[in-house]
């Protein structure tokens, strides 16, 4: 057993998720982490940093530059009675596995009549804001939400990269879990498991009165931001961290916003067809009446990620456009975005 | 052993009820896509004849005959080509996408190479566990040009996964024929150059199909890492229920029929003196009964109400 | 040149996608149709039946199992002054060779500055109905639309399936091209070029007092079939074809809803996060003061497709659902399917 | 012909541009990832010595001197790292995505592989046209795991593509080693069971790669198909500027340091008496200001309006 963590520390988002790789692999003998750069490289973004060194090369398999290949191979694992946490380096890469991950992961369990399930943790780095422009630096997060027989998971503070992945493993069915690479450098305060709460559930991270801002990953920390300073304005916003986008909760957002009238949803994805638009939906099946204004988007614009810092900042989401579109839901406009 | 009796019987209930299906598929019982592996028995029949339950097999959408060859029952196969409940996929996969957890049998896979990745986890898992089964995966020669072909052979390789990759090269990938669609036809020399063993053999004689099989299971039992066998077959029949065949004569398909893995063994067994017409005439009989039972089985078992639509998506069970 | 259509011809979808290949072969020797056993075995929907042996392997290229390296390849050949054609056997198989189309296709005009496009033609069969279970129904097209650097497009009537083709291979720009398997053996009439339109615009296919059915593709028939229904029920639905999931002719659709005030979206896809979201943010978006009643969203059930009739029937649109959320819609309350 | 003291000055250069990258780096002049190829020169300055202008070029994000080597201007490279409208790229690709139309240079791709399929599809464009341009393409030994490189290297020999398969093998993929990654380490035996003459040089010797590559374009150009080359090769620094080196020792680098190509090419011209310190502190000055203008141009480069943001993600064209 790996020591239990001691109550209400802080750490980085990074050094969370390290913990609970470690813990995860020490704890259960049916765990490995796989995938590229994993081991002895120490990990792209440093995650897995040392733990190579401590829990061999059994548990921590470097993998060749095979994404299709180890990704099926670690739903084969999972067939198998192993419980394999498969790394890809970036979300973008993922697509080279999606075969995979769609058409068997997210399959078997249904068109074996039950027979099979896949408890496959996929872990992946997503988003932008480093300059790694069109190739690097997209958010497929919720773009996969799309898909039935699999579960989507975003962490957004610290406390959720420590304690998602053993609820993951858990899972009986496919989970991917997308970190978004803005985070591993922040910290926040860890409790502990049992106050994680139910992965799949959404969390309010601040509880306000005048409208609902939904998000989840990467964008929470300027939701936040954004929040503060509308509330300096006298605007008192409701933070939402979906926390979970495959299945969404319906239940809490559509709560909030029975409470707020008002939402602005704000997502790292495209708009066009993301996350955003699902959100959206949703509330204005269920919150038709309850709406006092149309409903608000912040995404990034729907560009290939261009690498000079001055127009990947225009392209990302930002406290300023979430302000804006946070007033023009107050004003009971809506900020269009046409791109 | 398997007695070269039970090997041609094996053979022959699968014949019969791949021939079956036909009939079964113009009246509708049977629907989607319908591949038949007629003309290619040897190598299920033979390779199967090898595995024990500790085994496991990933097969194609061409795939009934390998879910016999691992035990999985004649009716729960015709039941799940039907869509029954009491098919071996619960009726939710059709021909294309037999299961067996029971048989280690994990499909029944329509995604050209897809299950490949799959074997080579399989392997993994059982290593890692220190279990002795080994993964028979099957494919044909088409689902060499896919990218999931190398990759899962050099991570099989690498991480010595036990893995027996049984190519069926029937010489077409659907209309395509392996010259058009392969720079290098010499398919063990390709699958060797990931630094495995890779034998070739006649894929219409059962028992050399057994003879090569038997020197792979050797060095993957071993411990010593996957194996690539390519088994020179031919189907019969056409790709699947629509194809109009375009793309090769009547005479080629005449000239392999004078090779069909039937006759071949057949002729054997009457040579030694071990079959004669009234056994043959016996077991022919025997073996469409027990087809017909499976028919009436699956005409007989129900079906999923709707309302289970939405069951299997995720497990059902509270991991709360 | 290929001889010009007759003016108002009858033709089934499959002639008119047939007719479109041959003709933009013939008229251009820039173009060639390449993928699987789009040659001798005639096309696995049998589309492109006949044209090897009257255009030769050089212009109908018959691909090894290779998605993701013959469309790179496809689009390696339109930078270099191609137009290829390049055909997916199913839109399930795209998923191979989605990081070419992704990272690649999507990408290079905005990577390059501006320098490279990449005048490709990729077509796609797509959608269930035939009992093809889990690995061959889906219907990846509007997912697809979130992509930006591509386009999406859906013929749904027989003269789009003619004139869609030559629209795409005139586009500087990545064209994807799903054809719905469901259509191809469906006739109507086809007239000349010049009167197929801006393949990008949304049609009116059948104008409507009461409400919007919003639609496009291998849906269009069975929603033309309920507004009939409907229209015997006193209720005059106008149905909308999309025509184009990306980009998505917003105007359209947006007039049609200010006129009707009521919508309902038909959309063969998955219902979360699929283009019916996007339609559906849109028009909250824009309509939010001119909607009479929350818009309702009939999509496929969110399940890999079981292979049994009745399943499957139960999983895709029906004309009976899409009456009902037009009822619903029409007494200003909603359908919400929970999956 | 190019004469030895020219491949001396463009590995030179290339070195030196490089090495200039460094501080700009941690000046944060230039951002996102940044890939170099110190060590590796005598490749890609010994195959670009021989192209032509309508042979065209794929890379990696490790492509600054292969882009140099097809004749992409220092300046306009120099200024697409600094993120400014003047760059090769317009500013928007940075050091990963270096394009020139104009040069056929076709990237600078940061997805591992996904340049392969491209130059098959570049090297038939060229063939249907009846032109006479080969693809040089190069990729890293770890690609060689992607399922990109068969495919590609399949379609390539099926169709006599012209492209020039040219590995860079410098024993790396990031931090992982060839034997860790690939279950067989002889890349040309790979490469060559594509049907396609494969061969390995020594990827430190510019006069080796340049023999090597000579015959390889001999049989490309005469449209005999694709040709695979291994290039022996080293990376005396980083991955990235973010690799902690922990998988190689400082001992292994020194070694290999030793077969620097610059110094194995100026020792020969030096025994030769083509080249002394003088002429040497002549080039190396000469070279160094004309980076310097390079940088000096790419300072004053002017950065793209954000209201432009939108363009080019489809074409500016009217096509109604
Ligand atoms: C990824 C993918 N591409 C294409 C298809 C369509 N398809 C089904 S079977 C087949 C031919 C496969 O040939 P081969 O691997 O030789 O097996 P065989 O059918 O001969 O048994 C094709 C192209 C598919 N199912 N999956
Ligand atoms: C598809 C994909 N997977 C992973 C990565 C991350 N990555 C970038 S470079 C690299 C190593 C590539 O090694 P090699 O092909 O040998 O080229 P080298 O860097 O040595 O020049 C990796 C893993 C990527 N960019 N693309
Ligand atoms: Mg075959
Ligand atoms: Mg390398």
């Amino acid at each position: 057993m790996a020591e239990p963590a001691a109550m209400e520390t802080e750490m980085t988002c990074r050094e969370a998720m390290r913990a609970a790789l470690r813990e995860s692999i020490i704890d259960d003998d049916r765990v490995v982490l796989m995938g590229e750069d994993v081991g002895a490289y120490g990990g792209c973004f440093a995650v897995s940093s040392g733990l190579f060194d401590e829990l061999g090369s059994e548990r921590i398999i470097d993998t060749p530059l095979s994404e299709l290949g180890f990704v099926g191979a670690g739903i084969g694992a999972a067939l198998g009675g192993m419980r394999p946490i498969v790394e890809i380096m970036t979300g973008n890469f993922s697509l080279l596995a999606l075969d995979q991950i769609v058409n068997t992961a997210a399959t078997l369990r249904h068109m074996s009549g039950g027979q099979l399930g896949v408890p496959i943790v996929i872990r992946l780095a997503t988003g932008g804001g480093r300059q790694l422009a069109a190739q690097h630096s997209h958010s497929f997060d919720g773009w996969f939400g799309h898909i039935p027989g699999i579960k989507v998971w975003s962490p957004g503070v610290a406390e959720d990269f420590r304690w998602m992945l053993s609820a993951a493993l858990a899972d009986p069915d496919p989970v991917l879990i997308f970190e978004h690479v803005g985070l591993y450098g922040r910290s926040g305060p860890v409790g502990a498991r049992s106050d994680a709460g139910d992965p799949e559930r959404a969390v309010i991270r601040r509880p306000g009165r005048d409208l609902s801002l939904i998000t989840f990953g990467g964008t929470l920390p300027m939701v936040l931001d954004a929040a503060t300073e509308l509330f300096g304005d006298g605007v008192d916003a409701e933070v939402v961290d979906l926390r979970c986008l495959r299945p969404l909760d319906t239940s809490t957002m559509v709560e909030s916003v029975r409470r707020t009238h008002r939402a602005v949803i704000i997502d790292e994805g495209w708009r066009s067809g993301g996350i955003s638009a699902e959100v959206s939906a949703r509330l204005a099946e269920h919150c038709f009446y309850d709406l006092d204004a149309p409903i608000g988007r912040v995404c990034s614009r729907e560009v290939p990620m261009p690498y000079p810092a001055h127009l990947e900042a225009a392209a990302l989401p930002s406290v300023e456009r979430i302000v804006e579109a946070a007033r023009a839901a107050m004003d009971a406009t809506v900020v269009v975005e046409t791109w | 052993m398997t007695t070269r009796m039970e090997l041609l019987r094996t053979m022959l209930f699968m014949r019969r009820f791949e021939e079956r299906c036909v009939p079964l598929y113009q009246q509708q019982a049977i629907r989607g896509f319908l591949h038949l592996s007629v003309g290619q028995e040897a190598v299920a029949a033979g390779v199967g004849s090898l595995l024990g339950p500790d085994d496991s097999v990933v097969g194609t959408y061409r795939e009934h005959i390998h879910a016999l060859a691992k035990g999985v029952p004649a009716d729960a196969i015709m039941a799940e080509m039907f869509g029954r409940i009491s098919g071996c996929s619960g009726g939710r996969g059709g021909s294309m996408h037999l299961f067996s957890a029971d048989h280690r049998f994990y499909g029944g896979n329509a995604i050209v190479a897809g299950g490949l990745p799959l074997a080579v986890g399989l392997g993994l898992a059982d290593t890692h566990f220190g279990r002795s089964g080994v993964c028979a995966c099957f494919f044909g020669e088409g689902a060499m040009a896919e990218g999931a072909f190398h990759e899962s052979m050099n991570l099989a390789a690498l991480w010595k996964s036990p893995v027996l990759f049984a190519c069926e090269n029937n010489l077409y990938a659907m209309g395509t024929s392996l010259e058009r669609s392969a720079a290098s036809t010499d398919l063990a020399m390709r699958a060797g150059s990931h630094a495995m063993p890779a034998l070739s053999v006649d894929g219409m004689d059962v028992e050399a199909v057994i003879e090569a099989t038997q020197r792979a299971l050797v060095h993957l039992r071993a411990g010593q890492g996957p194996v690539f066998v390519e088994y020179r077959t031919y189907r019969f029949r056409p790709h699947s229920m629509y194809d109009p065949e375009l793309y090769r004569t009547k005479q080629e398909v005449e000239r392999w029929r004078e090779r069909d893995p039937l006759t071949m063994l057949g002729d054997r067994l009457r040579a030694s003196g071990e079959l004669d017409d009234e056994m043959w005439s016996a077991m022919l009989a025997e073996v469409d009964d027990e087809i017909e039972v499976a028919v009436e089985r699956a005409e007989a078992g129900g079906i999923e109400p709707v309302d289970d639509l939405a069951r299997y998506v995720l497990a059902e069970v509270d991991h709360g």
